[in-house]
């Protein structure tokens, strides 16, 4: 079984951060994945982007084309990215920025209000592990607790109360299904 | 008494010691030697002039010049 | 009686190829009576141009490397940086300094690489048959300037020691000529100094070395002596054009 | 087990320098290769090694030139144009015989092109790529593994043959990450044996001297004929391929780096609905895998070449085979990168067109 993840969104919403997170996982779970951020000129335009493979077999591409779980943080990269996802394919998107509405009947639709419960949390900017929670949920792909270590492999210069907030965040959207 | 030796088969001709670099004017190139390579090597005129100030051997680009004292 | 005055030990034995009265003689003698008078020969790697003086690794009583046309400097960081306590020098033509060159010879300076760097500047490409240097002369002849150096259609020359004034990291630069013994003399002490810079771990030293090239230029030997004084030394001044050493004390 | 790391390809590459007792870098920025420089300035900072931001990729290879002649491990990383700059220094150090590590993280081209990944710069990895009769020994990873671990097999080939090693990856391999295993432990660079032909000062023993001419009439001739005898072991001895499903295979694809990874995920498509297709993957790629190819053409009718280009390393290909199979083409240049379903798309139009 092969998953194609791409997660995308504004710099600065965690887009890199959640994709190597992800990786991180499964490779803590004996999984093989990559990792392959959007760069160079792309990079400069505000909106990043970045694949994920997360598979039971070795990774042949790490640019993913058509995702089969796709995670959309804002409104740009909802009308970019909707048509790519796969027929079956689970869409993840951030209701609390995005105020249209996907249009596909062909893929499951999973709205998360991603920013007003990581508000809620006291931190705009763990929307991401929101979606990460809800993710690892909704797939079955990972456990939560793998998420929470290998968070702290990618934040190893954060301190205690942000990776506490980052694990709460990653409970809440865990916990929405 | 200073000496100068010329090494005449490294000699190439150019005459650069024997313009005004002797400030005692003791060397010329030799009208009729000829070495291998086709070169009048410089020549001494008057040994017993040399002051062993080795302006010669400084100025030769090969160097084919000694000076003992 | 004792040898006063003879071929250095920094030599080879082998009778170098220049043409008679040809300037790199002169340069290499000195380099070679340093390499022993400052007892670095056996720790020296001597980096040869590409030009007349393509043989020089054959001249110099040391370890050489023959890099790629205007490289010297980039070839002698990666020594100098590998091997701290070898003594290096870059022997390199105006061709391949102030032309092809012309980067690596900027950036050695603004890293101030802990090199000694030998520039001979005659004006002319010796090798390749008398063309265009970057130091040709306004209105000098070369064998692709036939009329004279044309400035507006050729540009000017590059004054190397002038140029690398402007770079912060160069810790020593010196104009001489190798025409009269006088200017040897001086010449001997300026390189003394740009090997002592780097023995001393001061870093790069530059001297540029105005220098005959009777056949280039059309002349014989004793008149290309005399156009150093007349001419050359007129539009290349000689003299210390950076000395920090001095400047910090 | 070996500590197992996410790492960027890029990062991979400089970790394995770093393991490889290689204490000397100089190179240019260029994307996608950047996190090369970046990684390694830290790195060898840690490590106390030499690391030089360059004014040019010329300049950068001839300090490796220097360093190489002064007896140390000595690499450059750059991309397409780049290591087109570095090919005048790479000719004199090939000319040299000196053992230097190039990697060259390809991206679109000819010219400026483009920063996605491409394998368009196959002929001139493969063929000398400066001037004068040489070759480049040339290994081509195909993961982050590969990326850490063939620095170190690099320097061993360069040196064991005394002339330039090149890894050609590419802008995927280099951007993405992936897990690496840290397979062996650091060498330590002072455990490294001096090299009996290093420039070091002339004390205690006659000068050296590191040329790449020689004037003297015949002279350069017998050189570069000695030189082509040395050429004749490396191919006899470092012919590097793995083979997979490829002994009852009708057609073999033969794809390296990226492609080869996108073509097994092909070929596995193939398997499973039970067409006998198998893998070759190059990891030399000069010398050439031509023997295993020459001995498959034999019993293989078919092989599908897989390039993101227009088709450089199926010349290789079609000389091994010698015109006993036939050999098909599937290509992606400028920054493409193919699809197992459209490779296996093109297995199947091959395949199909023969029944």
């Amino acid at each position: 079984m092969t998953n194609e993840i791409i997660i995308a969104g504004f710099g600065g919403q965690g887009i890199v951060s959640s994709g190597i997170i992800l990786a991180h996982a499964g490779m803590i779970e004996d999984k093989y994945v990559s990792f392959f951020p959007s760069y160079g000129a792309e990079m400069r335009g505000g909106t990043a982007n970045c694949s994920v493979v997360i598979s039971s077999d070795p990774v042949a591409s790490p640019i993913v084309a058509n995702p089969n779980i796709m995670i959309v943080m804002n409104e740009p990269s909802l009308a970019r990215f909707e048509p790519t996802v796969q027929p079956n394919g689970l869409f993840f998107f951030n209701q609390t920025l995005i105020k249209s509405k996907p249009t596909r009947k062909d893929i499951t639709i999973i709205p998360v209000e991603a920013n007003a419960i990581a508000e809620e949390l006291g931190q705009g900017r763990v929307a991401n592990m929101v979606m990460l929670g809800i993710l690892a949920k909704k797939t079955g792909l990972l456990k939560l607790e793998t998420l929470k270590k290998a968070q702290r492999k990618r934040f190893t210069k954060a301190n205690k109360e942000q990776l506490e907030l980052n694990d709460k965040a990653l409970e809440r959207g865990y916990a929405l299904l | 008494m200073p000496e100068v030796k010329i090494l005449e088969e490294v000699c190439k001709g150019c005459g650069l010691c024997c313009d005004d670099v002797c400030p005692v004017d003791i060397l010329i190139l030799s009208p009729d030697t000829i070495n291998s390579s086709g070169y009048h090597p410089t020549v001494v005129t008057d040994m017993k002039k040399c002051i062993g100030c080795g302006y010669c051997y400084m100025i030769c680009p090969e160097p084919a010049i000694e000076v003992y004292k | 009686m004792k040898k006063i005055f003879g071929r250095p030990a920094g030599l080879t034995e082998i009778i170098q190829r220049y043409c008679p009265g040809c300037g790199h003689g002169i340069v290499h003698r000195l380099i070679a009576e340093l390499l022993v008078e400052l007892d670095i020969r056996e720790r020296t790697v001597g980096i040869a141009p590409v030009g007349c003086s393509v043989f020089a690794d054959e001249y110099f009583n040391c370890d050489m490397i023959q890099p790629p046309h205007g490289r010297g400097p980039a070839v002698a960081t990666g020594i100098k940086r590998s091997r701290p306590d070898c003594v290096l020098f870059s022997y390199q033509g105006d061709g391949d300094l102030a032309a092809i060159g012309t980067a690596e010879t900027v950036h050695a300076a603004a890293r101030n690489e802990k090199i000694t760097v030998i520039f001979i500047n005659n004006a002319i490409y010796g090798m390749t048959g008398g063309q265009l240097a970057p130091t040709t002369l306004p209105g000098m002849r070369s064998t692709t300037s036939v009329k004279g150096r044309d400035v507006v259609k050729q540009g000017y020359p590059i004054k190397v020691c002038e140029l690398l004034s402007g770079v912060d990291g160069a810790y020593y630069l010196e104009r001489c000529a190798v025409n009269t013994p006088k200017n040897i003399i001086k010449t001997k002490k300026a390189l003394k100094t740009a090997f002592k810079n780097q023995m001393d771990d001061k870093g790069f030293s530059l001297v540029e070395i105005l220098s005959m090239c009777p056949t280039g230029w059309g002349v014989t030997p004793v008149q290309s002596k005399q156009w150093i004084d007349d001419v050359m030394s007129k539009y290349y001044p000689l003299g210390v054009y950076r000395d920090r050493a001095k400047e910090e004390k | 087990m070996a500590e197992k790391r996410l790492m960027y390809g890029n990062h991979a590459v400089v970790e394995g320098v770093i393991y490889a007792g290689c204490r000397f870098f100089a190179g240019y920025p260029i994307t996608p290769q950047n996190e090369i420089p970046e990684y390694m300035s830290i790195r060898m900072n840690e490590e106390g090694g030499v690391f030089l931001q360059t004014e040019s990729e010329i300049a950068a290879i001839n300090m490796l030139f220097g360093a190489a002649a002064a007896g140390k491990r000595a690499m450059t990383s750059s991309s397409s144009p780049g290591i087109s700059l570095m090919q005048e220094g790479i000719s004199y150090i090939a000319g040299a015989d000196m053992p230097v590590l190039v990697v060259n993280v390809v991206r679109g081209g000819p010219g400026l092109g483009n920063i996605a990944p491409a394998q368009s710069d196959y002929y001139q990895a493969t063929r000398g790529g400066g001037h004068g009769d040489y070759f480049t020994i040339t290994l081509a990873p195909h993961s982050g593994q590969e990326l850490f671990e063939f620095p170190r097999l690099g320097f061993e080939l360069a040196e064991k043959y005394r002339n330039p090693a090149l890894i050609l990856a590419d802008g995927l391999l280099g951007q993405m990450m992936e897990p690496v295993e840290f397979t062996y432990e650091p060498i330590d660079p002072t455990s490294l044996p001096e090299k009996e032909w290093a420039l070091s000062g002339c004390k205690g023993r006659e000068r050296r001297v590191v040329r790449s001419y020689d004037l003297r009439p015949g002279k350069l001739e017998d050189l570069n004929r000695r030189r082509f005898e040395k050429y004749e072991n490396i191919k006899k001895n470092e012919q590097r391929f793995r083979a997979s499903r490829c002994d009852d295979a009708d057609l073999v694809v033969v794809a390296y780096g990226t492609c080869a990874r996108v073509s097994d995920a092909a070929v596995r498509m193939a398997r499973d609905r039970g067409l006998k297709v198998g893998l070759l993957r190059p990891i030399s790629l000069w010398p050439f895998p031509w023997d295993v190819l020459g001995d498959m053409s034999k019993r293989v009718e078919h092989f599908l070449v897989v390039e993101m280009s227009c088709g450089q390393m199926i010349d290789d290909v079609k000389l091994a085979t010698e015109c006993r199979s036939k050999v098909q083409f599937h290509g992606r240049p400028g920054g493409g990168v193919p699809t197992p379903p459209e490779i296996y798309e093109k297995i199947l139009g091959v395949l199909g067109g023969t029944r």
